[in-house]
């Protein structure tokens, strides 16, 4: 394991740290345990509040993306762990304006039982809050069992989406409904290449051949749909490409957000290399790109691999997908 | 026969301190078929369980909340959480009372079981330290309550863990592994073996 | 290697390709082979033109740093090759609105020979250019020959001051003149871990040892100052930030920007855990952070490392760092 | 003796073929050294090359400036481009006139090295290709100009490559290996060497 940090349990808080430090106008650490991330001005009186939470070593997901116009709170666990149920508790309050807390975040059992539990000990306190998961990731259960399948980078979308509409004053039903469309819009699937290395544990998350991909990998090293030889470029974002779109019914005249996301290691170089086969594949569709998005946005550290999500339109999701925002990792590549 | 606040106290004590003592063996069991962070989370749980456990308070319901609150403070991990969920649901199960009767233990056990069974969506043999808690259940119930209850438990989390020990896990990480899990120890039902402490002939 | 690509030969071409259809509202591919990137309105009449140039597998440097208030137009080589001459002139070409070109890039003894025998070629046709080279990497020569020096993450500060100045109306000789001084003002060192591959090569750049770190690895993989043992993220860190330091010389109420940047795979959580170390050594010298940037700015592809930078800034530098731009890839994080 | 632009058209066409032949040995050679891509490089400025060398021009001087034109389009890497300024070098010493005197070749290369070692920012001795120009300068300046030009070209890069051998490199990627580059041909130097063609006798 070749990484740059100190102990390994001082990781996922000494990451926090220099996030701060490098911007401390955007965010900061509250709640018990510094385990908390709030943007700039959390807790503004009246606007419903939207906290997201999940396991540190996936920068920007989660804690980057508060800010205005975005999340609001997030809890942040260890590498690759969930937050704790108080740090969730910690967050929802942070966030309450009064008009109620949505909790948005990736579909993880642990993650679900943790803000569940957080939200039922809240509501005792007269907090209002509803939940919406993102479970994009095409890979990780069939269409009939989608209720099963996790959360990937397709998240950044509804944070985006939930973050807008509540900074333009929508209340918690809206803000739900909404979020909840954003998270039903949206497919990615990943391919990993290479593993990353948990600091904890110390050694790679998985094995893998010199030679072998995995199609369909989440984001801990959860395994995806087939492994085999590494292909080229183009055939490996083929396939991808065509397993995200199946799923979105797309039709000419359609317009999509494109993220073509690095999972860490692998380059720009190569995220442009795949993007021009998404970019065909929908041009021959009839189908427009909008606001795509090709970068770092949900990694797994020093992970080499890719996945590729599209968003699927309506005026109103682009609109609050074009909303300004001020979050320092917010930007289109 | 009946537990008062002050046995409780000294019972989650000693609870917590076996937490701490069973990290090692723990984190190499999770490590098999999860993130290895099983023994980090009872030690942590019980760090913070033996630091709450110093106060003493009126009602054993007042020691299972404080427990709670420090399982839910103590990691992300989902034995931690399910441990939190555990005590909230006996702390209120228990409410105003000074002590707990040995005759209620079946029906705590059985409530504490359902509510971690809808908090963790997950069923009755799917091989988690619920299919121990409910082994452990089972076993009073037959058994009758009797001053060897300690004994009936430590026999019936061990007899579970040999029962389920073929099967494969159907939730939480190992689940990714089913096949793997084959043969394999759920490690948290070797956790519960380890909460509930040694057999006293042992 | 494992990497995302078809062709090796086509990697830089096909990178730019996607990268132009990702954003073609930002770049656009020109000159005779494609290789040159102009920014959306390159050509501006009577503005100052800055031209860049280097080879692929640096994303965002160089072309990344394509836009309005940034570079005009970049002349691409294949990865880690110098651009032709060819596509030097054409980039100069592009940019030229009749006021002057500056070419604008790192130190590196092919791109320089190009660069003047462009330069010098487009003198017939009456084009003037002027020169300014960026030479940050303090590990690649001491400060007595700091002219022998590499440029590495540090251009990126003179991309965005020069393109400022030239955005606000400069004329050449006094955009040369701030792409001077923000040269002259940036100091960085890197440190490596692993290194990546070229894909025309198909092996690894050098050779490291397993628990082996090389201070001061430029990012080509040229040799640095110490190989060793890979310490921890504080030490290695202390030890950057004392030798970026030491060279200008900083005194109690400086203003500096800190660049903390990946060389690729290395996290962004890792970049923060460093970051930590700057900030606190900055702040115990009584000198303030403005605008930091962490995040990958300078890659190596696929390497794994870091850099630090210190930019130092006086009231025309700052005010110029934080002009508007509209280009992709300028984020804070 | 004098050379007519088709003669110069026709020779620097063969100097094209030879460039694309020698490819995989040169790429093998600058591995060593270097990125591996000086055989590429000639390969495509040969390619480049001989295509313009298809068109019959008026002037060796129009030759010369579409052969360093193709040579500035063929590659970013330092011996295209060194080629490009040797070309238009000595395409401006000759323009104008309708054929070469061989008696000029000496003063046609030194003009050239010079124009070489300014743009390169190297010197005399840094174990490059420059070194091989020099010595068949000197060595053409030596002898005399007579038929047999070639041989001495010849001979004089073969002596140039074993003189510098033993020595370090001092300027380009090699720089970087001065230790290793000791007892390795410099790859440039060799391209020299395939550029001007085997000996008659070979
Ligand atoms: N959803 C669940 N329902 C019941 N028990 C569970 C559940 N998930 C995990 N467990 C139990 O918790 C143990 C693992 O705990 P822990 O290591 O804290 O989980 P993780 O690190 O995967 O979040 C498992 O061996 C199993 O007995
Ligand atoms: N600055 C220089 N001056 C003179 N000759 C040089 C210079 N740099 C490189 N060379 C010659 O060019 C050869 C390498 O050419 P090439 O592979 O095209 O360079 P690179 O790929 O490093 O840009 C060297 O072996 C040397 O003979
Ligand atoms: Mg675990
Ligand atoms: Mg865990
Ligand atoms: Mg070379
Ligand atoms: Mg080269």
């Amino acid at each position: 394991m070749k990484k740059l940090f100190n102990n390994p349990n001082d990781y996922a808080d000494e990451t926090l740290e220099g996030m701060c430090l490098a911007f401390p106008n955007h965010y900061a650490r509250s709640g018990e345990t510094g385990r908390v991330i709030t943007r700039q001005g959390v807790g503004e009186q009246g606007k419903v509040g939207i906290v997201t939470g999940g396991g540190s070593g996936h920068l920007p997901v989660f804690a980057g993306y508060c800010g205005s116009g975005m999340i609001d709170a997030c809890a942040v666990g260890n590498v690759f762990a969930g937050p704790s149920v108080a740090d969730c508790m910690d967050a929802i309050k942070a966030a309450n304006g009064g008009a109620g807390v949505l909790r948005l975040y990736g579909n993880y059992g642990g993650d679900r039982m943790n803000f569940d539990m957080a939200g039922e000990m809240l509501e005792l306190e007269g907090i209002e809050t509803t939940t919406v998961l993102t479970a994009d990731d095409v890979a990780s259960a069939g269409p009939e069992e989608a209720e099963k399948r996790r959360g990937v980078a397709g998240m950044v979308y509804a944070f985006k989406i939930a973050g807008a509409a509540a900074k333009a004053g929508a209340n918690l039903a809206e803000v739900t409904a909404i979020a909840q469309k954003a998270a039903d819009s949206c497919r990615t699937i990943g391919v990993a290449l290479t593993p990353c290395s948990v600091p904890e544990v110390g050694k790679p998350t998985f094995e893998i051949g010199e030679d072998e991909i995995e199609m369909g990998m989440g984001i801990h090293g959860e395994p995806g749909i087939w492994r085999g030889a590494l292909a080229s470029a183009d055939e490996i974002a083929q396939e991808m490409t065509e397993r995200v779109a199946t799923e979105l019914d797309l039709q000419a005249g359609d317009r999509v957000s494109v993220l073509v996301n690095s999972l860490g290691a692998t380059p720009h170089e190569e995220l442009f290399i795949l993007y021009r086969v998404v970019a065909r594949f929908l041009a021959e569709q009839n189908v427009s790109i909008v606001t795509p998005l090709v970068g770092r946005f949900a990694t797994s550290m020093e992970m080499t691999g890719a996945s590729i999500s599209m968003f699927k339109l309506d005026n109103e999701l682009e609109g609050f997908l074009n909303a300004p925002t001020d979050c320092p990792f917010w930007s289109p590549a | 026969m009946s537990y008062s606040s002050e046995e409780v106290r000294v019972w989650l004590s000693k609870c917590a301190a076996r937490m701490i003592a069973s990290s090692a063996e723990l984190n190499a069991l999770d490590a098999k078929l999860g993130d290895g962070d099983l023994g980090a989370t009872l030690e942590k749980c019980g760090e913070l369980m033996q630091v709450a456990m110093t106060d003493h308070r009126d009602t054993p319901s007042d020691h299972f909340k404080a427990c709670a609150m420090a399982c839910s403070r103590a990691s992300g991990s989902s034995f931690g959480t399910l441990m939190a969920v555990a005590f909230m649901t006996i702390a209120k199960e228990t409410v105003g009372r000074d002590k707990i009767e040995a005759c209620e233990v079946v029906d705590y056990i059985d409530t504490v079981n359902k509510a971690l069974l809808s908090r963790g969506r997950s069923n009755l043999g799917d091989k988690t330290a619920l299919d121990s808690l409910e082994a452990i259940r089972a076993e009073i119930a037959a058994r009758g309550v009797s001053t060897n209850l300690h004994e009936i438990a430590h026999q019936a989390a061990v007899k579970a863990i040999k029962d389920f020990r073929g099967l494969p896990n159907k939730i939480g990480r190992a689940r990714m592994f089913a096949d793997k899990s084959i043969g394999l120890e759920d490690p948290g039902m070797v956790a519960v073996l380890r909460i509930i402490g040694p057999a006293l002939s042992e």
